[in-house]
């Protein structure tokens, strides 16, 4: 089987898994108990004939078998019906709108951070393993690991949000400000996410740590990392021609996953900072019962899950010689 | 009776075997000791209490003083017990909803790994698409789905986490199926079942729930977030709900340090007792990273 | 190694006993006295009013299990009737229309607001007279007689009025305070009136969440609503004691048989858009409800149920023809937000997206809509060319924070000026009262607490039994709890919001718990076990004419460390937690050897 | 002499215990000549030669003794200095062949990124440096850009050899050079091995617990027991006539490489307990021929007819 064949059966499968996601999501939120009309319109008072104009507006009226079929064509179409919450605003623009940008920025940047640091202290630790050093690194990482998320940023904004006031308490730009330039507003937004990309720095850092230090120490019981050695290479070449390439084939697929993390948020960061991301978004539709934009998520995190796999799949392909045709 | 005795005679060996490369852990002999104060403090709870955690004993939002050590809550209950009754709740939350989620992602690994087929290309699609899945947003919408509460908190933890034990439990079964003894009892004539129930069970369990350390770690984490967002049952008081409480009243605005700092520091510290043994276990298990 | 299945399986089952060995509920006793008490599990006030109820009515023999739940368990229960009694907070509107709605036997559908299933004939018929008549004193004097059999059954015991306790920054003077508080929709005056003595000229409202949705016509919460009613003008507004004053009409009259209302429009009033607003866009409004059967806006369901035909006289006169008379026609078409014909002509949906708030959100308020990041604020400028006083801010933000705590730290700040809901928490309440940098304003809240009980299941079915705990609540005592953040109320209409509607006279229940004992004994409740609880058993109860001294020996027992009586979902007694934590560790080192072994 | 090994002892500290893994061996090695150093698993052969190469793991350490290379005191060199030393004066090939290359990288990299890094040459002169020494083992010089998974188990194991010589060393320590590998492939790689010997003129210690490899590829064979030599001597005379008893019960229980059909019997008794090593000879509760002194006293090496062993039964 070839590389293209490859390719394209990895791509079949992952449309066969969205299907049956799709199919899933449907049915999970209708198996949900009560009348939708009641937490559309919070009024026990409407009259029985509101009641049934807003059933269908919302494409609540047909049998179930109707509604099905209507979800499916209008999903092809892009549409993921309205928001129960956000009354008349299509999911899709609840969705896409803001909030993906506000947590595509925060979670993009927290992970790179997260990443680069995490990766650097593995490899380190991992090369100078049982020093002093490497112990330190692993206590402190199994520590953050532990911290409770969204505690760390309660004390967070406590400390550096009110006492000391260097971050804003809230929000992801200021209120009522007009901006001058482009970098006005970027400075203020690069401020206010100050607080949450701290508290996601820290709550990743430990995982990404140990990750990176376990794949190396992997690899250094390899036999080819004692050639390497008894060949008398530098150690930079050890570490990161021979080491490294070999270590980073494992850290693809979990670079993957925290591609999803994209399109579901940080909930307990974003909660407790109110940044306006997709995490909140989560919590709130929870809270309001807004099943349509809880179904819509539901589809973008399923359908990030498969392209990420995808796109590791190839990836992974690509950069190790062995499993081209896996 | 010989039997048992010859069976004690072994445990006792394995048990002294393992202790004895386990004690040189010191990381290891650290997390174990935390968590079996967590234990004992659990187990403890009633009698070293001060107060009843359930009853208000004083006027609300006391401040730390010799009879409140850590202060009361907002109705005048005593915190330090309900933080002492609260280990309970959280331990207790943290090892079912673990154990659960071990249970049903080790069976599903099980019946994936060897039945093999379509049955296995199912399951793990199904696996793979879940593990990737983000656990919180996941839980969450669990939550809304089956209503507040306690129970379904672990109901939600357990039935979002299984997918990590299913991919283990799944390549411990394909390297045992291919083990001498599973073909040796194949070629004597044993059912599938039978050989599933004596051959590959018994080995695998062991090695998943060495693994579970780590999923109770996410459990005690899961469920302090969600108890602290509103979707823990408010009569049962988990450190979660604690800082639920301080968080609707004010604790900060307030400057109550005593009800938000210790809830944080028991779930962390509880955290790490478990996130420790599991590291050392790893590298006690592992003969790949003890070899060098 | 299959030796060890055994040792397995057993460890197995062992981790299974802890669970089998909880009680469950203990085996039904109908005959016990003791009720499953729901309360709102977020509300802090809800709750705690559960807790001090049931030690109150433990005192008296009655078993409660407070069971704190999330509205979408809760709210569903109350729905289908599916409850024994539950405690929360009820929301009352400018005129008591919600006394037809909870009262009345027709309301006792699914869902419905008649929660307590309550069925008295005479109530419905003096609720259905009225409810259709336009001469408010007779309605008065109907609504003293209705209220006056109600509070002799007791469906439900009104408990106290929340207060609406807002806090402002330093330096924020001259707010309006009115039934609802300071910042409600209520409450057109404070905007306008307030303003900073450091000469800020923004005032910052916090949202706990998103204001939408934006349409006045789809706006069904108090957040859009407050929007709402600072964009949009209505025919008439409120004073502080709720009395409507002129607002958009200058005056109104309503004909003799209440089936006609004239309002005579202010002259040169102008949209946002700068186009002027007259009578065909009052017209319009009413008649654009009543075809879209819309959702929003506030007494709309009535304004639907009642209109009948709107006439246009000329372009400052209004006159709206009813089907039918009703006592608060007024404020029914008088406060209903008025729209733009000429914007709303266009509009087929009347729920639109916030998206399209800039060419929608026109009004005549005397505010404007200028701008809406999502999920971060709402701007609001102040509308130059309105009819009335000159707003003394220029601009109002509506801001989103999700946290009280973050809220309460940058009002400090002086980051936000106050909130659009009062707070809610005792501790949040304690926290802004004796902070220096803060002005708090209390209220009455629209709020009202009330513990009801399920008329339908015994042994509420009994009236006695609802008398009986009438007698035994302290309400003096749930309002000490929560830091003097309620306002008792023994009224089923509130004089506090209401005035002259609410009957002086209705019966009280001063708290008197050797009243509800006896209560309870003539009901055929006495204390059969001796464990404290009253158990069901009307001829031993009547024989022993003098109370028995068993009713003495009710004494809660407070040395015993058992905690009140809880769900079935928390790990009782020490055993179980220690049994299976002690069991899994064992398995996790048993796991660990077996591995070993492998090797 | 090239090789000199004196009185070596190199422990280990393990969570069981102190395992003397090599307990003072004396060993040496001429320049061109193959030697053989054969015992079961476990004798301490190959930490013997990671000894040499200063590869020890972190927890083992070296508790005495002399390892001199062509005049070089091994057991001085600083890092930097080793850094030089690896490679150019002593290289080796790696049990397991397989795994000794890097999986990700092609395999004429591997080669040449040591001609680059240790004897200065340029890109393009180390890949062609590398097709020669692809044909000098006996592979396709096109194949040079192939990865490890595309070449055949024999192909491997020649990439590895011609990496070991990549840089002309003094001496290869071969660790189970041809294990894994069928009969034919092996005796190809044992005289590739030779065949290097004769042209290039190295030195080869040559590690293996299969006694037939050493019979046909050694001028002179070491037999390792418990992390000592018990014999040591010409290979024709120690297969000939072997003195110490379990030479001779390994010997025997090896089926011949020619095929010849010998009693065949395995030797008796469970390999030893490293962690805890019998007093006296090692051997001693396995010798047909045990006596009281043997489990009391360590035998020394002596020499014994030309060769040197270590057995009472020649004391």
């Amino acid at each position: 089987m070839g590389f293209k064949e490859y390719v394209a059966r990895r791509l079949l499968s992952s449309l066969v898994t969205f299907f049956l996601i799709i199919v899933l999501n449907f049915f999970i939120f209708r198996i949900m108990p009560g009348d939708p009309t009641r937490t559309i319109a919070r009024d026990a008072r409407l009259l029985p004939e509101q009641r049934e104009l807003l059933k269908k507006r919302f494409g609540l009226d047909r049998p179930l078998w109707d509604q099905f079929i209507l979800y499916l064509v209008n999903l092809f179409r892009g549409d993921l019906g309205l928001s129960f919450q956000y009354r008349g605003t299509p999911v899709v623009e609840v969705i896409l709108g803001r909030r993906m940008l506000n947590t595509f920025l925060l979670m993009g940047s927290s992970i790179a951070v997260a990443l680069v640091i995490g990766m650097t202290l593995g490899t380190i630790a991992a090369w100078k393993r049982g020093s002093k050093a490497d112990i330190a690194a692993i206590i402190f990482s199994l520590v953050t690991y532990s911290i409770p998320t969204f505690w760390m940023g309660m004390l967070l904004i406590l400390v550096f949000g009110y006492y000391l006031d260097w971050i804003p308490i809230s929000g992801t730009i200021t209120t009522g400000v007009e901006y001058q330039t482009f970098w006005e507003y970027a400075a203020d937004y690069l401020h206010h996410m100050v607080g949450p990309m701290v508290t996601l720095v820290i709550s990743f850092i430990g995982y990404h740590f140990l990750l990176m230090r376990n794949s190396l120490l992997d690899v250094f019981t390899e036999d080819y990392m004692l050639t390497a050695i008894a060949k008398g290479l530098s150690t930079r070449t050890i570490l990161f021609k021979h080491a490294m390439r070999n270590a980073l084939l494992p850290m693809i697929s979990v670079m993957a996953l925290e591609v999803v993390y994209l399109f579901s948020g940080a909930t307990a960061t974003e909660t407790v900072f109110t940044w306006q991301g997709l995490g909140l978004l989560i919590y709130e539709s929870v809270v309001k019962q807004d099943y349509p934009v809880l179904q819509g998520i539901f589809i973008f995190m399923a359908l990030a899950v498969l392209t990420a796999n995808f796109v590791a799949d190839v990836v992974y392909a690509l950069v190790d010689p062995r499993i081209r045709y896996g | 009776m010989k039997g048992l005795k010859l069976r004690l005679r072994v445990l006792r060996r394995r048990v002294s075997n393992f202790w004895r490369i386990y004690r040189t852990s010191k990381l290891g002999l650290a997390g174990l000791a935390i968590i079996l104060g967590y234990v004992a403090l659990a187990v403890m709870a009633p009698y070293i209490t001060p107060y009843d955690p359930f009853e208000s004993v004083a006027l609300p939002f006391e401040e730390p003083s010799p009879q409140h050590p850590l202060g009361t809550d907002h109705l005048g209950r005593d915190l330090l017990s309900e933080l002492i009754y609260g280990t309970r709740v959280s331990l207790m939350i943290g090892l079912t909803a673990s154990f659960i989620s071990v249970m049903i992602g080790t069976t599903v690994g099980l019946i994936a790994g060897f039945f093999g087929g379509k049955v296995d290309t199912v399951l793990m699609r199904l696996t793979d698409t879940f593990i990737q899945m983000p656990q919180l947003p996941l839980m969450l919408i669990f939550v809304s789905i089956l209503g507040k509460g306690i129970l379904n908190i672990v109901l939600a933890i357990s039935v979002v986490a299984w997918t990590a034990s299913a991919r283990i439990a799944r390549s411990l079964t394909l390297s045992l199926k291919e083990r001498p003894f599973v073909e040796a009892a194949r070629a004597v004539g044993a059912g599938s079942f039978q050989i599933l129930w004596r051959h590959i069970v018994p080995n695998v369990f062991p090695v998943i729930f060495a693994y579970a350390n780590i999923a109770v770690v996410d459990a005690i984490l899961s469920e302090s977030f969600l108890s602290f967002i509103g979707f823990g049952d408010p009569r049962t008081p988990s450190w979660g709900m604690i800082l639920y409480f301080a968080s609707r009243s004010g604790a900060m605005s307030n400057g109550f340090w005593w009800f938000v700092i210790p809830p944080g520091l028991m779930i962390m510290t509880l955290a790490l007792g478990f996130a420790i043994t599991n590291y050392s276990l790893d590298q006690v298990l592992n003969p790949r990273l003890r070899r060098r | 190694m299959n030796k060890y299945k055994p040792l397995f399986i057993l460890l197995a089952l062992l981790l299974i006993i802890p669970y089998l060995a909880t009680p469950l509920k203990a085996s039904p006793e109908e005959k016990e006295l003791k009720f499953e008490l729901m309360v709102l599990s977020w509300d802090g006030l809800s709750v705690t009013a559960g807790e001090v109820i049931a030690e109150q009515l433990k005192k008296v023999g009655i078993k409660v299990e407070v069971s704190a739940l999330d509205d979408a368990v809760m709210y569903p229960r109350i729905d289908k009737r599916d409850y024994d009694a539950e405690e929360m907070a009820y929301g009352v509107d400018p005129i008591p229309t919600y006394f037809y709605d909870r009262f009345h036997s027709s309301q006792d559908f699914e869902g419905g607001n008649n929660a307590w299933s309550y069925h008295n004939p005479e109530v419905d018929k003096l609720l259905d007279q009225a409810f259709s008549t336009g001469d408010v004193n007779k309605a008065k004097e109907l609504f003293h007689r209705a209220e006056a059999l109600i509070a002799e059954d007791v469906p439900y015991i009104p408990l106290f009025l929340a207060k609406d306790v807002h806090a402002f920054a330093k330096g924020w003077k001259n707010w309006t305070v009115m039934p609802a508080g300071p910042i409600s929709p209520y409450n057109k005056l404070t905007p306008i009136y307030i303003y900073n003595e450091d000469g800020k000229d923004t005032m910052v409202i916090r949202y706990p969440s998103a204001p939408e949705p934006l349409s006045p016509m789809a706006a069904d919460n108090g957040r859009a609503l407050y929007y709402c009613s600072l964009v949009y003008d209505t025919l008439i507004a409120y004073d502080p004691h709720l009395k409507p004053i002129p607002w958009l009409a200058k005056s109104w009259e309503i004909s003799d048989d209440g089936k006609t209302i004239t309002f005579h429009l202010r002259e040169g009033v102008k949209w946002h858009d700068g186009k002027p607003l007259t009578s065909e866009d009052v017209a319009f409004t009413f008649n654009y409800i009543k075809e879209k059967k819309v959702t929003g806006g506030i007494y709309t369901v009535h304004l639907i149920r009642l209109l009948d035909s709107v006439e246009t006289p000329d372009e400052h006169t209004v006159v709206v023809h009813l089907k039918s008379p009703f006592p608060f026609a007024l404020h029914v078409f008088g406060y209903t937000f008025i729209v733009p014909k000429h914007i709303w002509e266009k509009i087929d949906e009347y729920d639109w997206p916030a998206s399209k708030a800039p060419e929608y959100a026109v009004g005549s308020g005397p505010f404007k809509f200028v701008k809406y990041v999502e999920g971060e604020y709402l701007e609001l400028a102040r509308f130059d060319d309105w009819w009335g006083k000159k707003p003394n801010i220029k601009r109002l933000i509506i801001k989103i924070i999700k946290e009280d705590e973050s809220t309460i730290l940058q009002i400090k700040k002086g980051e936000v000026t106050t909130f659009r809901y009062g707070l809610m928490s005792p501790g949040l309440i304690k926290a802004v009262r004796k902070d220096p940098d803060l002005q708090v304003v209390e209220a009455i809240d629209q709020w009202d607490y009330l513990l009801a009980f399920n008329n339908k299941r015994w042994p509420f079915t009994i009236k006695e039994v609802r008398q009986a705990i009438a007698y035994a609540i302290d309400k003096k005592e749930i309002v000490k709890k929560l830091l003097d953040v309620g306002i008792i109320t023994d009224n089923y209409v509130f004089e506090q919001w209401y005035g002259d509607w609410a009957n002086p006279n209705v019966p009280k229940y001063e708290y008197n718990p050797e009243k509800a004992k006896e209560l309870l004994r003539k009901a055929g409740f006495v204390d059969v076990d001796g464990d404290g609880i009253l158990e069901y058993a009307p001829e031993k109860a009547k024989p022993t004419t003098p109370s028995p001294t068993k009713t003495q020996t009710v004494q809660p027992t407070t040395q015993k460390p058992t905690p009140t009586p809880t769900t079935t979902e928390k790990p009782s007694g020490p055993d179980m937690t220690l049994v299976a934590g002690v069991i899994i560790l064992i398995i996790i080192v048993l796991a660990a050897l077996w591995y070993l072994k492998k090797r | 002499m090239l090789l000199k090994v004196r009185d070596l002892r190199v422990y280990y500290d393990t969570v069981a215990g102190v395992v003397k893994a090599v307990d003072g061996v004396s060993l040496s090695v001429e320049r061109g000549e193959i030697v053989g150093l054969a015992g079961e698993s476990g004798s301490g052969k190959t930490t013997m030669a990671r000894a040499i190469m200063r590869l020890l793991p972190s927890n083992a350490r070296i508790v005495s003794g002399e390892i001199v290379l062509d005049g070089v005191d091994v057991l001085s060199l600083s890092e930097s200095e080793l850094k030089d030393f690896r490679w150019k004066k002593v290289s080796m090939v790696f049990q397991g062949a397989m795994n000794a290359l890097n999986p990700v990288l092609r395999v004429g990299e591997q080669i040449a990124e040591v001609l680059v890094e240790k004897a200065g040459y340029d890109k393009r002169r180390a890949w062609s440096r590398v097709e020669e020494l692809f044909k000098l083992v006996g592979i396709d010089p096109s194949r040079t850009r192939d990865y490890p998974h595309e070449f055949s188990g024999g192909m491997r194991q020649r990439a590895v050899i011609a990496m070991a010589i990549a840089l002309n060393p003094d001496l290869v320590i071969a660790d189970e050079p041809v294990t894994a590998l069928d009969v034919v492939v092996q005796s190809k790689i044992l005289d590739l091995l030779k065949r290097l010997r004769d042209e290039l003129g190295i030195s080869v210690l040559l590690i293996t617990h299969d006694l037939s490899v050493i019979a046909e590829a050694c001028d002179r064979t070491a037999i390792m027991y418990a992390g000592r030599i018990v014999e040591y001597g010409s290979t024709e005379e120690v297969f000939e006539e072997p003195l110490h008893p379990y030479t001779r019960a390994l010997i025997s229980a090896f089926p011949s490489i020619t095929g010849e059909r010998r009693s065949f019997e395995p030797i008796k008794g469970d390999p030893p307990n490293m962690l805890n090593l019998p007093p006296g000879c090692a051997f001693h509760p396995r010798c047909p021929k045990a006596f009281d002194k043997c489990s009391k006293e360590v035998p020394e090496l002596k020499e014994v007819k030309g060769r040197l062993v270590a057995c009472h039964l020649w004391g």
